[in-house]
């Protein structure tokens, strides 16, 4: 079982990075009449403009995964770590709420859109995005492992860990993060594909990296879903199956290091 | 007299060792049976067994448990958990729900109580482990009680539903002379109207106290099943009192008036102590009187609201993050609780070699395996225990382990809070000469937290004794507990002054 | 699952159809209408809003003095127009017994007040009339008579008066509330900006009486919401849908799609910059032009509601000029290409999705282009920036679209600004006599030669005229085109 | 903690103040801007001039954002660049979305608890699979997806509810609960993923826990379990997903309203960034950001009454 989802896995993945070198047709030329079926032009068929849908599929996988899962990285990672020094060092230090969290709750109250837009208007490039889509999902993910982790916190071996005078990333990596993990993956896979759209969504505002990210393919391909479903279909089955073998791999992970939580 | 339980032929794996390898237990309606063994032999996961569960890592080889005649395993018959035998585990405080109150937590083990019986049924509950029946005190958290409240608190939760069986494991481990007397009695007036008893315990004086017969499990084995009259005494504690004075040597920690509260509810207030080099300072008192503050405190873990700790005449800050790697290194903390002092998720070689390389600036892997051997060694463990998890380990295993953690930081003062209550008699002595060893050797403090005056006499050169949060008594361990004096009157004379919970008012 | 079948279950309907059968609406009746709202900004005044749906109800609340019919200036508000002496003034004669909805006459002083109105920088849309004439300086010589004076030029001012926006108001009118007072066939007893305005006809309208009883004229913001709204019964009519729904059609055959025809054509295309390289050089725009699969932009933006353009805007027009569209060559365009070293900079051609088909356009544009050795890349930027005028500067070309309106009014826009203008003396002449002369028969000839310029060696490529497809119940009738087919004219609308 | 309420309901205040100045300069910043995005580049520079006048955007950020502040405390958002008064633009809009916002976290909450311990009960099994994998389905379907789907299926196949929730004026979405319907299910199905897998991640760690296996040995059935043990643990954690959410629903409802035409701030919103009315983009921001910081608070909030170790104020 586990090693099937690992293959799974490994497969998404491995389709995902080397599309492009497979891929029958470049991404945006033209290979047929639009929105033909199945069959008649490409394996897919073809979108609006009258591209291989699977072509664009293979060749938007990796500028999809690297951006999204770079910003979910990096936006669950600096969330979590936020959260657990928080609820750390938060103990009978009232400034360190103030000075981590409540800049967090700014960045939460202003919508990821809006974040998105800014950080664009500054940085108008890939690196632009990945900050801007881990900006805006740093704040729920510090919140969610906050709350787990102060549950543990009070656990005598974190307070032995701590008169040993351990680093806090010992403290935060080994003593805590292990048992709010389940909590975290959780978090961290569903901030995946929340990245996944916010990065179409900056496709959709002309803002976009890649000709062909899966989630752009999916806005441009809506309007004529009628017309040519699978040109909608293929790269929203493409993002469930990455997002289920990701977290299902993650879960597995998570089981593997033994133990008596979760 | 009828089967009430019967184990046949039991054999239970964990990681493809046998823990128990062919155990028959019959135990008669209204019999009490003790089990005793060392450390690990297998005694909580018989118990455990006995109530249809398996640890998490335990597998079912062979072999039946049926309560009644119903067989436990591999699912229990319904009805018998909680309404046939109740149960008390070997860890209190991770026992209890944090998110319920103490009413709350025995009102749900007593099952449906009509409303307006509600307050009278957990005051009574309270009382007959001897804890006060004050609504106050039943509106708290498990997290505002101290070790041996809340081992209290369990006990009283399986004794609610006035169960034909009792299956408690080391249920007095954190509870002074008082409370345990007063458990004992609870215990004992059960067994009277009839109900049976499998008391796990390493105490041979309770186990002569309480049961008919007792079982000796080796090593997953039963070596022994008789008639406790014929269990030998309890072997006498070693005398391991140091010979030399204290006076003579430099004082390597100090407490200055030092007083502790929990938010607005005062618990420690001026306490002064030395603890000298190579001594051992026991401190002794009732339970939740504040000993665990006192030396959470001592590392740093908690504010004292006044008062200051001096390592060597210098004041030391009064978080552990305002001290020095040295500083932090010369005091070590033995916690309380194992279960909660180990991380799930390391395993004993990680634990041990953590403050090897953090406080003695060990790296070398083979440097490290060689001390984790020797620490192992040093408290009875085996060093093939080094892989595993903390939740493969009995509970005497834990407890040596956390001991072998603290020693590695190579501690100036070594502070143990009830390091011996877990263990059987036998490792309860070797780890007193343990710590002697270590006195003597190395010059190791030793504060010794505990409630039971017998190790405090035995193995400790001065006392500290608290009551109502203060220091009543103090001075040298010859003076204050001469050996011979009736436990009972000495309790009595130290401790019970004037407030017996042992807490200030709220 | 669910969705596919959904999706399968819709019967294409037949292809669009230009009239149907009876095409007058009888007397009675309500006529409920979904267009493109602006949401919380739509608003009653003609001048302060600019969805769709506020252009088709201002034009049944207020009148002008002049409209378009088949490309042609008819009387409205006004009766007559003089030309004075160089075209620097005209005297603008009213219709007598026109009545506003509240009763009171329609004179010389609200025309007056209208113009200053529209041109004030208080409305959010001001009416580019200012830009040609002076009403600071108007004078009224009688309640129906009044002299304009000019900023330039303007031989034709009623195809101004018509083409621009110039809807008139009630002297004193300031719309902050939920109604206004026009003219207009209907009047307005119910609005809520992005969500309804109820419509009660005027009996009093000086062209008649329209034939529905009542018009709902609803906003929706996604096309396809206005398809479902149409086809699940919450409205009757539909205002420019997308070519997608004329393709799969729609479920249910109470239903037709509708085309504007022929000409209500929309034109697609890019205007190139001529001030910056390598579109200052004409060798470099005719090779864009030889470059481009006319065809295949048509089957594939607009699926084939359309025909390809000849790079000349405004068909449909008066005054348009029809000529070849030109083939595609793609050998003569690369040959242009090495000649005039266009391909040594890298061209940036500036798209929003300002009207459907701009971004889809452009990208195939820039596939198209590549194949003629051109190194050319599409900015696609957000909406409300692609109007920046120094990144309009700064771009080498810039998606663009025009309804079949007057010439007039497209050159006119495209002339005031340089990056968008044709850099060539001959035009820029040719384009001053057509706005200037008075006399019908040499404007004529000033824009043949202009468009002759234009479509030689000039900067608009135009590579289609667009269908405009609506979504009608069949029994709708009534529908009439003004100026832009999108914003259709509902005042002979109703029930057949 | 509960003491300090107060010092955090001041620290809520002084970083709403600090959000009023973000979102107005942070939307000042954004590229376009109305007088260009409506007047097109072929109008005369001074034109151009004369209306940014007329608006006020020739004058420094900082003079106009503290008249704006000024404006606030009047209760007056200013004027949209269509010319009429936000606050009028936007009234009964930000109810219209409250309320859409609020039906759907009513029916996440217990549902997405329901289904979320329910997968944690028989974590491994089965049914957990199903939920837990349907889950990460569901939340990879972006929502205009699924409410094109669900319109398809109950709208045009169906006839069951409207397609488009199209309200007469005046009325409110509660006259008429059936244009109700999809909008909110939309919502529910989006939002319902993260809350399920969060809720189900923390129950699987308090079901592991010691004080379960002594609840279960104690006798206690499962129910008891779930209620007096895993409930507790997960409340917190889930109340802070809920509450977020709820909020995030608010305004970022903008492609679900897209597709019913719900008159809500989301739509507003977008109209607004594309026609780039900033004074409008800014009123929306600030409302919504006010309401997270607000939703922000009440979590913290739940979260100390919730914990007991938190509540009793020491750890
Ligand atoms: N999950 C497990 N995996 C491997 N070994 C285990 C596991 N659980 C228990 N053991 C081992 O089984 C043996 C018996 O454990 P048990 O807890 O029954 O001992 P005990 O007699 O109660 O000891 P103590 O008096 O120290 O509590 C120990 O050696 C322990 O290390
Ligand atoms: N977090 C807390 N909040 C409030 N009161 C607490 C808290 N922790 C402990 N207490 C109370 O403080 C008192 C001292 O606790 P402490 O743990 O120091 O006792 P102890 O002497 O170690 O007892 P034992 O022998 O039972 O372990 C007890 O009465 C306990 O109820
Ligand atoms: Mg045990
Ligand atoms: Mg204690």
């Amino acid at each position: 079982m586990t090693r099937l989802k690992w293959t799974l896995f490994g497969l998404a993945v491995l389709a995902v990075l080397f599309g492009p070198l497979v891929a029958p047709h470049p991404a945006t030329a033209p290979i047929g009449p639009p929105f033909a079926p199945p069959g008649t032009a490409g394996l897919l068929g073809t979108d609006q403009l009258g591209r291989d849908v699977f072509s664009r599929l293979l060749h938007g996988g990796a500028p999809m995964l690297l951006t999204s899962a770079l910003a979910a990285l990096i936006g669950s990672g600096a969330g979590v770590t936020a959260g657990l020094f928080t609820a750390l060092a938060s103990s009978g230090r009232r400034w360190v709420e103030a000075i981590f969290l409540r800049p967090l709750d700014l960045l939460a109250a202003v919508p990821p859109i809006l974040v998105l837009l800014l950080v664009l208007t500054a940085l108008p490039n890939r690196a632009g995005i990945v900050l801007a889509v881990a900006l805006s999902s740093v704040p729920l993910s510090a919140r969610i492992t906050r709350a787990a982790a102060e549950q543990v916190i009070g656990r005598a071996h974190v307070e032995v860990a701590l008169a040993r005078g351990e680093s806090w990333a010992w403290l935060l990596g080994r003593e805590i993060l292990p048992l709010v993990a389940s909590t975290v993956l959780a978090d961290l896979g569903i901030r995946f594909v929340a990245a996944v759209y916010l990065v179409a969504a900056a496709g959709f505002l002309g803002l976009g990296t890649s000709a062909s990210d899966w989630g752009l393919l999916i806005v441009e391909a809506l309007p004529g879903a009628a017309l040519q479903p699978w040109a909608l279909l293929a790269p929203v089955a493409g993002i469930a199956l990455v997002a289920v073998t990701a977290n299902l791999a993650s879960d597995a992970l998570a089981r593997r290091s033994r133990g008596v939580l979760g | 007299m009828t089967a009430l339980v019967e184990v046949r032929d039991l054999r239970l794996l964990a990681g493809g060792r046998p823990v128990l390898a062919g155990v028959d237990l019959v135990l008669a309606e209204g019999e009490s049976v003790g089990l005793v063994g060392a450390s690990g032999s297998g005694k909580t996961t018989l118990a455990l067994a006995v109530l249809g569960h398996l640890r998490s890592g335990v597998r079912h080889g062979g072999g039946r448990v049926s309560v009644r005649g119903k067989d436990m395993l591999p699912t229990p018959a319904p009805g018998v958990r909680g309404g046939t035998i109740g149960y008390v585990g070997q860890d209190p405080g991770a026992s209890l729900n944090p998110y319920a109150r103490i009413s709350s937590i025995l009102l749900s083990a007593a099952g449906p109580t009509p409303r307006a019986a509600r307050a009278g049924r957990v005051r009574d509950l309270l009382g007959r482990v001897g804890l006060p029946r004050e609504d106050a005190f039943a509106r708290r958290y498990p997290h505002q009680l101290s070790g041996g409240q809340q081992q209290r608190v369990v006990l009283a939760a399986a004794l609610a539903r006035e169960p034909r069986l009792l299956v408690l494991d080391e249920p007095t481990t954190a509870l002074d002379l008082v409370a345990k007397a007063e458990v004992l009695r609870e215990i004992r007036r059960q067994t009277e109207t009839g109900v049976a008893l499998l008391w796990v315990s390493h105490d041979l004086s309770t186990v002569r106290e309480l049961v008919d017969r007792v079982v000796v499990l080796d090593a997953g084995k039963v070596t022994e099943d008789r008639s406790a009259v014929e269990v030998t005494a309890a072997p006498a504690v070693p005398v391991t009192r140091a010979a030399a004075r204290e006076e003579d040597r430099a004082i390597v920690l100090s407490g200055r008036s030092l007083a502790a509260s929990f938010g607005e509810r005062a618990i420690l207030s001026d306490v002064d102590f030395d603890l000298h080099r190579g001594a051992c300072l026991a401190v002794l008192g009732v339970s939740g009187v504040g000993k665990s503050t006192l030396a959470r405190c001592l590392a740093g873990l908690h504010r004292p609201k006044s008062g200051s700790v001096l390592l060597h005449g210098t004041a030391l800050a009064p978080g552990v993050r305002g001290r020095s790697t040295a500083e932090r290194a010369a005091i070590a903390l033995v916690a309380q609780n194992p279960a909660e002092a180990l991380h799930p998720r390391q395993d004993v070689r990680t634990a041990l070699s953590r403050p090897l390389r953090r406080l003695r600036g060990i790296t070398s892997r083979s440097a490290q395996d060689i001390e984790v051997t020797r620490l192992l060694e040093a408290v009875r463990l085996p060093s093939a225990l080094a892989s595993r998890l903390p939740g493969e380990l009995s509970g005497g295993q834990r407890q040596r382990v956390a001991l072998a953690r603290a020693l590695a930081a190579d501690p100036e003062v070594l502070i143990c809070d009830e390091v011996t209550s877990a263990l059987d008699t036998a490792t309860q002595a070797g780890v007193l000469d343990l710590l002697a060893e270590l006195r003597a050797e190395l010059g190791v403090a030793v504060l010794l937290i505990t409630h039971d005056p017998w190790v405090a006499a035995s193995a400790s050169d001065s006392v500290l004794v608290l009551a109502s949060g203060r220091a009543v008594a103090s001075g040298p361990t010859a003076g204050l507990l001469p050996v011979g004096e009736d436990p009972e009157k000495l309790v009595t004379r130290l401790l019970v002054s004037p407030i017996t919970e042992g807490v200030l008012p709220a | 699952g669910a969705f596919l079948n959904a999706c399968g279950t819709s019967i294409p309907a037949s292809g669009p159809v230009r009239h149907t059968v009876p095409s007058v609406a009888r007397s009675g009746g309500v006529l409920r209408a979904v267009f493109t709202g602006g949401g919380a900004a739509e608003s009653l005044d003609p001048f302060g809003s600019g969805s769709p749906v506020d252009f088709v109800r201002g034009d049944v609340v207020f009148d002008s003095l002049f409209t378009l019919s088949g490309g042609e200036v008819v009387p409205a508000l006004a009766t007559g127009i003089e030309v004075g002496p160089g075209a620097t003034s005209f005297v603008l004669t009213l219709r007598e017994g026109v009545k506003w909805h509240d009763g009171s006459p329609f004179t010389a002083d609200d025309v007056a007040y209208s113009f200053r109105f529209m041109s004030s920088p208080e409305r959010a849309y001001p009416s580019q009339l200012s830009a040609y004439f002076d009403f600071d300086k108007l004078q009224i010589r009688d309640p129906f008579t009044l002299v304009v004076p000019a900023r330039r030029p303007v031989g034709d001012p009623a195809l101004f008066l018509a083409a621009f926006p110039g809807k008139m108001v009630k002297n004193g009118a300031t719309f902050t509330g939920a109604t206004a007072i026009g003219t207009g066939a209907y009047q307005v007893t119910v609005f809520e900006a992005g969500r309804e305005s109820r419509l009660k006809r005027f009996d009093g309208h000086w062209s008649g009486k329209a034939p529905a009883d009542e018009l709902v004229l609803l906003s929706l913001s996604d096309p396809q919401a206005k398809v479902n709204a149409v086809v699940t019964g919450q409205a009757d009519y539909a205002g420019d849908i997308p070519f997608i729904t004329g393709k799969a059609g729609v479920a249910g055959n109470d239903f037709e799609v509708r085309t504007a025809g022929e000409e209500n054509r929309t034109a697609y295309g890019w205007v190139l910059n001529t001030t910056r390289k390598p579109f200052d050089d004409p060798r470099a725009r005719k090779a864009v032009r030889l470059a481009i699969s006319r065809r295949a932009l048509v089957d594939t933006v607009l699926l084939g509601y359309g025909v390809p353009g000849n790079d000349l805007l405004c068909a449909g027009a008066k005054y348009f000029t029809p000529r070849d569209v030109p083939a595609r060559d793609l050998d003569q365009a690369r040959k242009l290409v090495k000649e005039s070293g266009a391909d040594a900079t890298e061209i940036v051609i500036r798209t929003a999705e300002w009207e459907i088909g701009y971004n889809a356009s452009t990208q195939l544009l820039v596939e198209q282009l590549k194949e003629a050795g051109l190194k050319v890349r599409a900015d696609i930027v957000s909406p409300p920036e692609f109007f920046e005028p120094n990144a309009v500067g700064a771009a080498n070309a810039v998606a663009f679209s025009s309804g079949a309106v007057p010439l007039a009014v497209i050159y006119g826009r495209l002339a005031a600004y340089p990056p968008l203008a044709l850099k060539d003396d001959g035009f820029t002449a040719a384009f001053g006599r057509a706005i200037g002369s008075a006399d019908e028969a040499e404007r004529a000839k000033a824009w043949k030669d202009a468009q002759e310029i234009m479509y030689d060696r000039g900067n608009t490529v135009v590579w289609g005229q667009a269908d405009v497809l609506s979504l009608a119940r069949k029994a709708v009738a009534g529908i009439t085109v003004r100026d832009q087919a999108k914003y259709p004219y509902l005042g002979k609308a109703g029930l057949a | 903690m509960i003491r300090s309420l107060p010092g955090r309901l001041s620290a809520g205040a002084v970083l709403l103040a600090l959000l009023t100045f973000v979102v107005y300069v942070g939307v000042d910043l954004l590229p376009g801007d109305p007088v260009t995005s409506r007047l097109g580049p072929s109008t005369p520079p001074e034109r151009i001039a004369e209306l940014r006048h007329h608006l006020g955007l020739d004058r420094p950020v900082l003079a106009r954002y503290g008249e704006w502040v000024a404006g606030l405390f009047r209760g007056d958002l200013g004027i949209s660049a269509s010319g009429r008064p936000v606050t009028e633009m936007l009234s009964d809009r930000v109810g219209n979305s409250a309320l859409l916002a609020a039906m759907a976290v009513l029916l996440l909450a217990p549902l997405s608890l329901v289904l979320g311990l329910w997968a944690a009960w028989r974590r491994g099994r089965p049914a957990d699979r199903v939920v837990s994998t349907g889950m990460l389905l569901l939340v990879s379907v972006p929502e205009f997806v699924v409410a094109g789907a669900l319109v398809l299926l109950f709208a045009v196949s169906l006839r069951m509810f409207p397609a488009v929730s199209l309200l007469p004026v005046g009325a409110s979405p509660l006259a008429y609960p059936e244009v109700l319907v999809l909008p909110v299910l939309s919502l529910l199905l989006v939002g319902l993923a993260y809350a399920v897998r969060v809720i189900r991640a923390s129950a699987c760690a308090v079901l592991a826990s010691p004080h379960v296996e002594f609840l279960r040995l104690g006798g206690a059935s499962g129910s008891t379990v779930l209620r007096r043990a895993v409930v507790p643990t997960v409340l917190p954690v889930a109340a802070q997903v809920w509450l977020v959410t709820g909020v995030a629903f608010v305004g970022g409802a903008v492609l679900v309203e897209k597709v019913f035409g719900y008159p809500g701030i989301g739509e507003l919103l977008v109209v607004s960034v594309q026609s780039g009315d900033l004074p409008v983009v800014q009123a929306l921001v600030l409302i919504l950001g006010a309401a997270m910081l607000a939703a922000l608070v009440l979590a913290d909030l739940a979260v100390v009454l919730l914990t007991p170790r938190l509540r009793t104020g020491t750890r």
